[in-house]
């Protein structure tokens, strides 16, 4: 089934089955799970506790960061193996806000320097925290930081037609050297203890009930609108060059297309998504933290994508919740041998599920169907 | 010149050594010598087996040159061996031995609650002022054997026994002084300064032997610590020393000294006689000169030596510069070639056959578990067993390699990013199985005695030769890749099949079994790297990780299927770290490193030497 | 200890008073029969990571508290109630430390938890900590600067390990030049600091001292031990003072042996490096360098040598050393059975209530106390590197050192003081007479 | 020192990005004096081997011009460079009198009205047929433009009229990758119609065709002729003879000769390395 950009704009969008399926599905767990937390009593079976809603929460904007990798690899078949530098710098972004927004409450009671700049001695705001304690402003650094880093390193890239796995390796060197920054004291974001230990968001405290509901909203607002915008973009006849620029990049240039251009851009437009999804994570978890920068992190987020079925977008969503709530699930109940059943999965993933558990879906359905006529 | 033995045990493996000479014309059922002290029928059965295992350890020191300080303070005997053969230094302890063996007693006893920097005092007031016994006293002590009573603070030199008793003797005399429980008993602590003390202590004392080499090394281990009470000893050794080798390291020594303390004659003699030598602590003292000579003094002799003094400083330091240089290079050469041993199995996988291999960095790993393994094999044979590692390592590695080629690899060809998910997958479970099977606790790999000295050039400039050999591993198995892919079939048909699978396929070879032996090639060197890295680094399950990203970077900045090119781009990126890390600091020049690259890359997206030819636009 | 409890009974009659004020019916029972109160079995939290980087310090912890929690099992448990492990894997990973430190306060409903290793975990975990009023046990030597409520702090302070060895440097070895080598991290800066302004304090030069810094897991020390050997050959003795973590240490300290740098020369003295990190490592090139901990596993009492006894039993394994974090497990998990047993619940309010004042011994012959501040009384010694892997211990410090959350010698922590019966504040401001800032503690109390 | 000029380039370059309002398609050239390519003393070395040697080549508006040449005489390494694809080491390209081929890449030659048939058909395979044409679609080529685009009545019905002409109407729903080769090839040809370009540089529009195919393109190809120019390399000499008015011989990166096909036919040198065979 081929989407095709003729028609409504909605229809569009969401013509595909299995897109409606994950809106529909979205958008009642956004509102449902916090409902169910809110007015249902503990005893009640569907109640969701409080840390059902922080870690599905955590969820979703993980699935915001898969939809945004899925978007480059699955239809520009760019590999970024350093997203998550992006979704880094959108949660330092917030958590600089947040960080402001203690003000006085820390425990030297300083007004303006966080705590971690207080005991080391430092003696002003360094000039890149200053308004990020304004609220649109540092939302804006939320998505611009991320935006502006895509372009100028893809811009570079790109440009000179870095491809394939010399993309993806040096997307590693990239987040690699970020996360040695952010390691560096000096920097001043706190080190390797990140920042932590925030109050409150928008002047209501993080720990309350009322606040984190709203967080899990915006999460699953979030995640909506990327996929909508990402959909958009998929289904439109930019959707259509970018899949051309990934089946035969020079046959796209060839037919007048300047490739470099639609990498750029849709590179941009992934890593600002990739911000705002770690804006959002970093509130419901309480702490960010250089090691958000690590390659490796970056690997297992493009692992989510491959394990749920790349170039759907839902797929991308899907696979990152199955990945992480298997993750929760053992490294609880198995914490010894968690590893084990992780690495098995992506080796199992990749030979036996090409095409992720989506595709595992669709082939399924496909025998039922040929079933049911005979 | 520094030895390769750790110094404190230096002086006991002498001693450990004298002791096993001392015993080897005696059959060893004749235990004449511990006579005293442990003769009651209940201890005697279990005595001879004691004392007839007790010549083993003493002569495993021996071999292992003197690394079980242990073994000496095992037996009895061998404390009076030591005492036989440190027989000669008896100087002057007859006149007027009531007075003094008061007060050596007196000065013993005070070391009951002295504090370090005391406990060094009495140490110089003992060396002073010996007895027959010191030398054995000081060795005592620096074995932690002094001990306190803790009822009566009396100093006793114990042996410690079974069944947590102390063997006794009188720290004076060295005659038995019975048993008793080591809980009634405190040490007397000693740490390494003080045990240092108590070596150039021994150094003195070794001033008297009839060896001259016994004295030359004396006056050398003195120079190092050189204070006045060193300088005073040699200057009064001076005139009876007959060896003219050992009166020139004295004289050495006391122009050293000078520098210090003499005259401005003293001095400026000092600064002639010392001209060219590379010593650091000539260095110092000359330094020390020109600040303490305002440079525009009135005095002319003064002015006289400042410029002599300026003039050698200025020599030195030109020195240094020529040398520090010479040193980062090698520094950064060394680093270098642990890149181009982390990536060159890499440059074969994902070089020639295109495989993203993410569990590169645990094949390094397993590589250095072998090591650890072998040497676990060997016990006592550290250097064999590294050796035999090496191509343990390659046959694991390569075998797991095979392994995971066959099991997973082989399905995914072309399709380059599903085989890096399968196979950090397999990164995954190669942690986690090594996690179970070792605990996740580094391993300990140890050195053997061939990698863990220094070359030694002169008092500036001395290499590391566990970074010697390793340059000079990495370059030895470069070249043997290079032959293999040059000079044999399997070499031939690998570039045949790199460059086009089809037609090689076409012309006979049997591209599966060949995907499998590369693959395995390529691990098998990720295990030899292993190897080598387990003598810098932790063996530990997160070895590989530390350098999977290294890895990729180098065989990428090289071009991806050139060995040449992994080599010059492991080899340069490491110089020029080594060259950045002074101004910015370590991690800096890491970012910075990695910077240059992404840079690079985007300059020249096909590394420093790309691959020509139409295979090289597949990926 | 009888002041501690008239204290305790001051901050104590908030809860009682709110119960008979407005009878709200729901309020735990904060004084209340032991019985009442206890539901068996007591589920124990363990948080450590068992794989990914920490895995390598972490699971050593994870089975010191399994071993003791069996053991008090076998001592027929505590209020009638068996304990229960609660073992979790955040994996090496902050924010899942955080995550997991949720399921356990919310979903398992544990009693208390023992856990976390490195200051970024603890950070992480801390406001789930407060917000979800549970009780923690660290037990890891840190750089101080903090006092919550809701954790237990039984490692060291920089107050009881860096300056203790600082001075046994100066006054016992003679050291004048000082190096100080750390990781870039927060303990190793903040450590640091402090030394760098004690030094000062005792008149060391400023060129006197070399800081460097490293990242995580360095791996090449060629050119920093070149450097640190030149700093020291300047005619001073020179000592290197390292706050180096984990995985560097071992490519450092064969490094110095590989450039002949002996204990003699230059000695070293590391704050994390302990008998577990030493049996990775060679020691042969090390003999002499220096640790210091408020525990060594040759430390010979009777105490200690039934601990290492227990232990070897319960790893089935002979050659597994104990080390400092594993007493600090040990006197955490006793300062709590002990606490439980006395509040004669598992209630975390009450617990942390009993808990200042309590003591109970450590492993060296000394008693380990509770301070208000959460912290606890540790002696501090002083080992050097033998070649069994062990330290024997040279220098020890008189008596027990009390454990300062605020060091004196951070100008603006030395404004603070942490007092959870007094004042119930971790961070008060002696010179404006104020709790400073973080309201949720004040929040807490008023519910 | 290094670090400024480089920083220099790049924001220099980054006033390129300025991508978002970029014209959709650059000037149409000026062939006023009757021609529409110029290729002047082109050389093009690969290490050392000389692919074009001073080439010289004019094509006339409107003209249908075949090259042949044996296999390395430089005709894919002609087409590389007047595509962009290839930068020569000397010479000059115009495109019209007006356009300096030598300054623009791949895209913006084919913006300016140059189409490219490959000697391998490409088309994009998992795009459908209907997709394939509407991508080639002559129109803006700027990202917003084209995250906009939306299909026009006017424009379906040109895609529809070129899947009758290349006769592909019933399987324009199909992916492209499931065409036959010669499907694939009238594809291609059919995609280069809807770019409407004014020279289309064809290679080897018949390998692996039927002969009924082969004639249908030789009659499209002729009919193109005089509206556009054509350029087409080919090794079928009958399909040659069957199209050709003026055919070019290139050998070892010259122009060895050129004219009518039956003068070729007859030059000794053209016999001697190419014929000859």
């Amino acid at each position: 089934m081929r989407h095709s950009n003729h028609g409504p704009v909605l229809t569009r969008m969401l013509g595909d089955t299995g897109s409606l399926i994950f809106v529909v599905v979205l958008i009642a767990l956004t509102v449902a799970v916090p409902l169910c937390n809110v007015y249902l009593p503990e005893a009640s079976a569907l109640h969701v506790t409080d840390y059902t809603v922080a870690l599905i929460g955590k969820y979703l904007t993980y699935a915001l960061l898969a939809v945004a990798i899925d978007l480059i690899w699955g239809y520009c078949g760019i590999l970024s193996l350093g997203h998550t530098a992006f979704f880094g710098l959108g949660g330092y972004a917030m958590g600089m806000y947040l960080m402001r927004q203690i003000g006085d409450r820390g425990v030297y009671g300083n007004p303006v320097l966080p705590d971690f700049m207080v005991f080391l001695d430092w003696e002003h705001l360094p000039w890149y925290w200053h308004g990020m304690d304004i609220f649109p402003f540092a939302m804006a650094m939320v998505v611009l930081v991320p935006g502006l880093l895509a372009l100028v390193f893809g811009g570079l890239a790109f440009r000179s037609r870095v491809t394939g796995v010399y993309f993806a390796i040096i997307t590693q060197a990239m987040t690699y050297a970020l996360m040695l920054a952010f390691f560096r004291n000096e920097m001043g974001f706190g080190g390797n203890n990140g920042l932590t230990d925030f109050k409150d968001i928008l002047g209501y405290e993080l720990s309350a009930d009322g606040t984190r509901n709203a967080l899990f909203v915006a999460s699953g607002v979030g995640l909506l609108l990327g996929f909508l915008i990402a959909r958009f973009i998929v289904t439109s006849r930019l959707g259509r060059v970018l899949e051309a620029i990934r089946d035969a990049e020079s046959r796209t240039r060839f037919t007048g297309y300047r490739v470099a251009y639609y990498k750029l851009w849709i590179f941009t437009v992934s890593a600002m998504l990739a911000g705002v999804a770690g804006a959002l994570y970093v509130p419901q978890v309480g702490i960010i933290n250089p090691s958000e920068f690590s390659p490796i992190a970056s690997i297992e987020a493009v692992v989510w994508v491959a394990v749920g079925g790349r170039g759907t977008l839902y797929g991308a969503a899907l696979g990152a919740g199955a990945v992480n709530f298997a993750k929760t699930w053992l490294t609880g109940a198995y914490p010894e041998i968690w590893p084990y059943a992780l690495g098995i999965l992506f080796v199992a993933v990749t030979l036996f599920l090409p095409k992720g558990i989506v595709g595992l879906v669709s082939q399924l359905r496909r025998r039922m169907r040929r079933k049911e006529p005979s | 010149m520094r030895t390769c033995t750790p110094r404190g045990t230096t002086a006991a493996a002498v001693l450990a050594l004298l002791a096993v000479l001392a015993l080897a014309p005696c059959a060893l059922a004749q235990n004449n010598g511990q006579n005293e002290g442990q003769n009651t029928d209940s201890n005697a059965s279990e005595a001879t087996p004691a004392t007839s295992e007790s010549p083993a350890p003493a002569n495993d020191a021996t071999v292992e040159s003197g690394r079980d300080a242990q073994a000496s303070d095992e037996p009895g005997d061998t404390a009076e061996a030591q005492a036989g053969a440190d027989g000669e230094s008896e100087p002057g302890a007859d006149t007027g031995e009531d007075e003094d063996s008061t007060e050596y007693a007196a000065t013993i006893a005070e070391l009951a609650d002295a504090s370090y920097p005391e406990k060094r005092d009495i140490l110089n007031r003992l060396v002073a002022n010996p007895n027959a016994h010191t030398a054995e006293l000081l060795t005592a002590f620096a074995d932690n054997r002094l001990v306190v009573r803790e009822s009566d603070q009396t100093i006793f030199v114990a042996a410690e026994e079974r069944d947590e008793t102390y063997v006794l003797r009188d720290p004076i005399t060295f005659e038995a002084a019975g048993k008793a429980a080591t809980r009634d008993f405190e040490p007397v602590r000693t740490n390494v300064g003080l045990r240092g003390s108590i070596e150039s202590g021994q150094a003195r004392l070794r001033l008297q032997a009839d060896d001259a080499e016994t004295r030359l090394a004396a006056v050398e281990t003195m120079t190092e610590k050189l204070d006045d009470t060193a300088a005073d000893a040699l200057r009064a050794h001076r005139p009876e020393e007959s060896d003219d080798a050992v009166r020139e390291a004295i004289d050495r020594a006391l122009a050293i000294n000078d520098l210090n303390t003499g005259d401005n004659a003293a001095k400026l003699a000092a600064v002639e006689r010392l001209s060219g030598d590379f010593n650091q602590m000539v260095y110092n003292r000359l330094n020390n000169i020109l600040l303490l000579i305002p440079e525009d003094t009135e005095d002319r002799d003064q002015a006289q030596l400042r410029a002599a003094v300026a003039a050698e400083v200025e020599r030195i330091d030109w020195w240094r510069g020529v040398y520090d240089q010479l040193e980062t290079l090698f520094f950064g050469l060394s680093l270098g070639s642990i890149l181009v041993l982390a990536g060159i199995g890499l440059a074969i996988t994902f070089g020639v056959m295109g495989v993203i291999n993410m569990a590169h960095g645990e094949l390094i790993m397993l590589g250095a578990y072998t090591a650890f393994v072998m040497q676990q094999l060997l016990p006592g044979h550290v250097g064999l067993a590294l050796v035999l590692a090496v191509p343990a390592a390659f046959v694991v590695s390569g075998l797991v390699g095979i392994l995971i080629e066959r099991s997973i690899v082989q399905w995914l060809y072309g399709r380059p990013l599903e085989t890096l998910l399968a196979t950090f997958g397999v990164s995954l479970f190669l942690q986690q199985l090594v996690r179970t099977v070792f605990t996740p606790l580094n391993r300990s790999v140890s050195a053997p005695e061939w990698m863990s000295g220094q070359l030694h050039f002169n008092d500036m400039f001395a290499l590391t030769e566990n970074r010697l050999v390793i340059v000079a591993f990495s370059l030895a198995v470069f070249a043997a890749l290079i032959l293999v892919m040059n000079r044999t079939s399997l070499g031939l048909k690998v570039r045949a099949v790199s460059q086009n699978r089809d037609m090689a396929r076409a012309m006979g070879i049997r591209t599966q079994r060949l995907d499998a032996l590369t693959f395995g090639l390529g691990s098998g060197i990720a295990g030899i790297a292993g190897v080598a890295l387990s003598q810098l680094t932790n063996v530990g399950p997160n070895l590989g990780q530390a350098y999977i990203i290294d890895s990729f970077m180098v065989v990428v900045f090289g071009g991806v299927s050139n060995l040449w090119g992994t080599l010059v781009g492991g080899l340069s990126l490491g110089v020029l770290t080594k060259f950045l890390e002074p101004h910015t600091g370590t991690v800096l020049a890491k970012i910075l490193m990695l910077i240059f690259l992404i840079l690079f890359i985007q300059q020249r997206p096909r590394g420093l030497f790309p691959q020509k030819g139409r295979a090289a636009e597949g990926s | 200890m009888k002041n501690w409890t008239k204290h305790t009974l001051i901050t104590r009659w908030v809860a009682p008073a709110l119960l008979a004020a407005g009878g709200l019916g729901s309020a735990h029972a904060a004084d209340g029969d032991a019985n009442a109160d206890v539901e068996c079995p007591i589920k124990v939290g363990v948080l450590h990571s068992l794989s990914g980087t920490m895995a390598i310090s972490e699971s050593t912890l994870k089975d010191t508290a399994l071993m003791l929690i069996k053991q008090q099992n076998e001592k027929g448990g505590l209020l009638g109630c068996d304990l229960e492990p609660v073992v979790v894997d955040p994996a090496s990973d902050w924010p899942l430390f955080a995550e997991k430190a949720r399921q356990l306060l919310a979903q398992e409903k544990v009693d208390v938890v023992f856990g976390t290793w490195t200051s970024v975990s603890r950070k992480s975990v801390l406001p789930v900590f407060e917000e979800l009023n549970g009780l923690l046990f660290y037990p890891v030597q840190y750089e101080g600067e903090e006092s919550s409520r809701n954790i237990v702090y039984t490692g060291a302070a920089p107050n009881q390990q860096a300056i203790p060895a600082v001075n046994y440097l100066m006054n016992q070895v003679g050291i004048e030049r000082w190096v100080l080598l750390g990781t870039d991290y927060v303990y190793p800066r903040t450590t640091n600091k402090i030394l760098e302004q004690y030094l000062k304090d005792q008149g060391v030069a400023d060129s006197d001292i070399m800081v460097n810094y490293t990242p995580f897991g360095h791996s090449d020390w060629q050119s920093i031990v070149s450097r640190v050997k030149a700093f020291g050959s300047m005619g001073k003795p020179t000592a290197v003072v390292s706050t180096i973590n984990g995985d560097a240490n071992v490519p450092f300290y064969k490094e110095l042996a590989n450039q002949q740098i002996s204990a003699a020369d230059i000695p070293v003295v590391a704050f994390s490096v302990g008998e577990q990190e030493l049996s990775g490592i060679d020691t042969d090139p090390l003999l002499g360098h220096l640790a210091a901990w408020n525990y060594f596993q040759s430390i010979d009492t009777p105490a200690n040598e039934r601990f290492i006894e227990n232990w070897h039993d319960y790893t089935g394994d002979d050659d597994r050393v104990t080390n400092d974090p594993m007493e600090a497990t040990y006197i955490g998990f006793n300062l709590w059975v002990k606490a439980v047993k006395k509040a004669g619940t598992t209630d975390v309010d009450t617990v942390i209530d009993t808990l200042p004042g309590l003591k109970v011994d450590n492993l060296t012959g000394g008693t380990a106390e509770l301070l208000p501040n959460h912290h606890i009384t540790k002696p501090v010694y002083i080992g050097e590197i033998t070649d069994n892997g062990q330290f024997s211990v040279v220098w020890e410090t008189d008596e027990e050192v009390p454990g300062d959350a605020w060091s004196d010698f951070l100008p603006e922590s030395a404004k603070l003081k942490a007092d959870w019966v007094d004042l119930d504040c971790g961070h008060y401001n002696t010179e404006t007479e104020e709790c400073s800032g973080q309201m949720s503690d004040m929040a807490e109390d008023e519910e | 020192m290094k670090t400024p000029a480089l920083l220099e380039s790049f924001s220099d370059r980054s006033r390129v990005f300025d991508f978002v309002n970029r014209p959709a398609a650059g000037a149409k050239p000026d062939v006023r004096h009757g021609t529409i390519l110029y290729v002047e003393d082109i050389t093009v070395s690969f290490d050392g081997f000389k692919a074009l040697d001073a080439l010289t080549l004019y094509v006339d508006a409107g003209e249908l011009r075949c090259i042949i040449g044996p296999n390395g005489a430089g005709k894919t390494t002609m087409m590389d460079v007047i595509t962009g694809k290839t930068r020569p080491d000397a010479g000059r390209a115009w495109f019209g009198q007006n356009i300096d081929l030598l300054s623009l890449d791949e895209p913006g030659v084919a913006q300016a009205g140059i189409g490219r048939k490959f000697q391998k058909p490409t088309v994009f395979e998992r795009h459908t047929v209907h997709e394939n044409l509407e991508l080639a679609m002559a129109g803006a080529r700027g990202v917003w433009p084209v995250l906009l685009a939306r299909l026009s009545g006017e424009q379906a019905a040109h895609i529809d009229e070129t899947l009758e002409l290349v006769g592909l109407a019933e399987r324009r729903h199909d992916a492209a990758g499931s065409l036959s080769h010669g499907q694939k090839q009238w594809l291609e040809i059919g995609m280069l119609l809807m770019q409407e370009p004014e020279l289309l540089l064809i290679d080897e529009p018949v390998a692996g065709m039927t002969p009924q195919e082969v004639e249908r393109t030789a009659d499209l190809l002729t009919r193109l002729a005089g509206k556009r120019s054509v350029v087409v390399v080919e090794h079928d000499m009958e399909f040659v003879r069957s199209i050709a008015r003026t055919v070019t011989v290139l050998h070892e990166g010259r122009v060895l000769a050129e004219g009518p096909m039956d003068t070729i036919q007859n030059d000794p040198r053209v016999v001697e390395v190419y014929l000859g065979e």
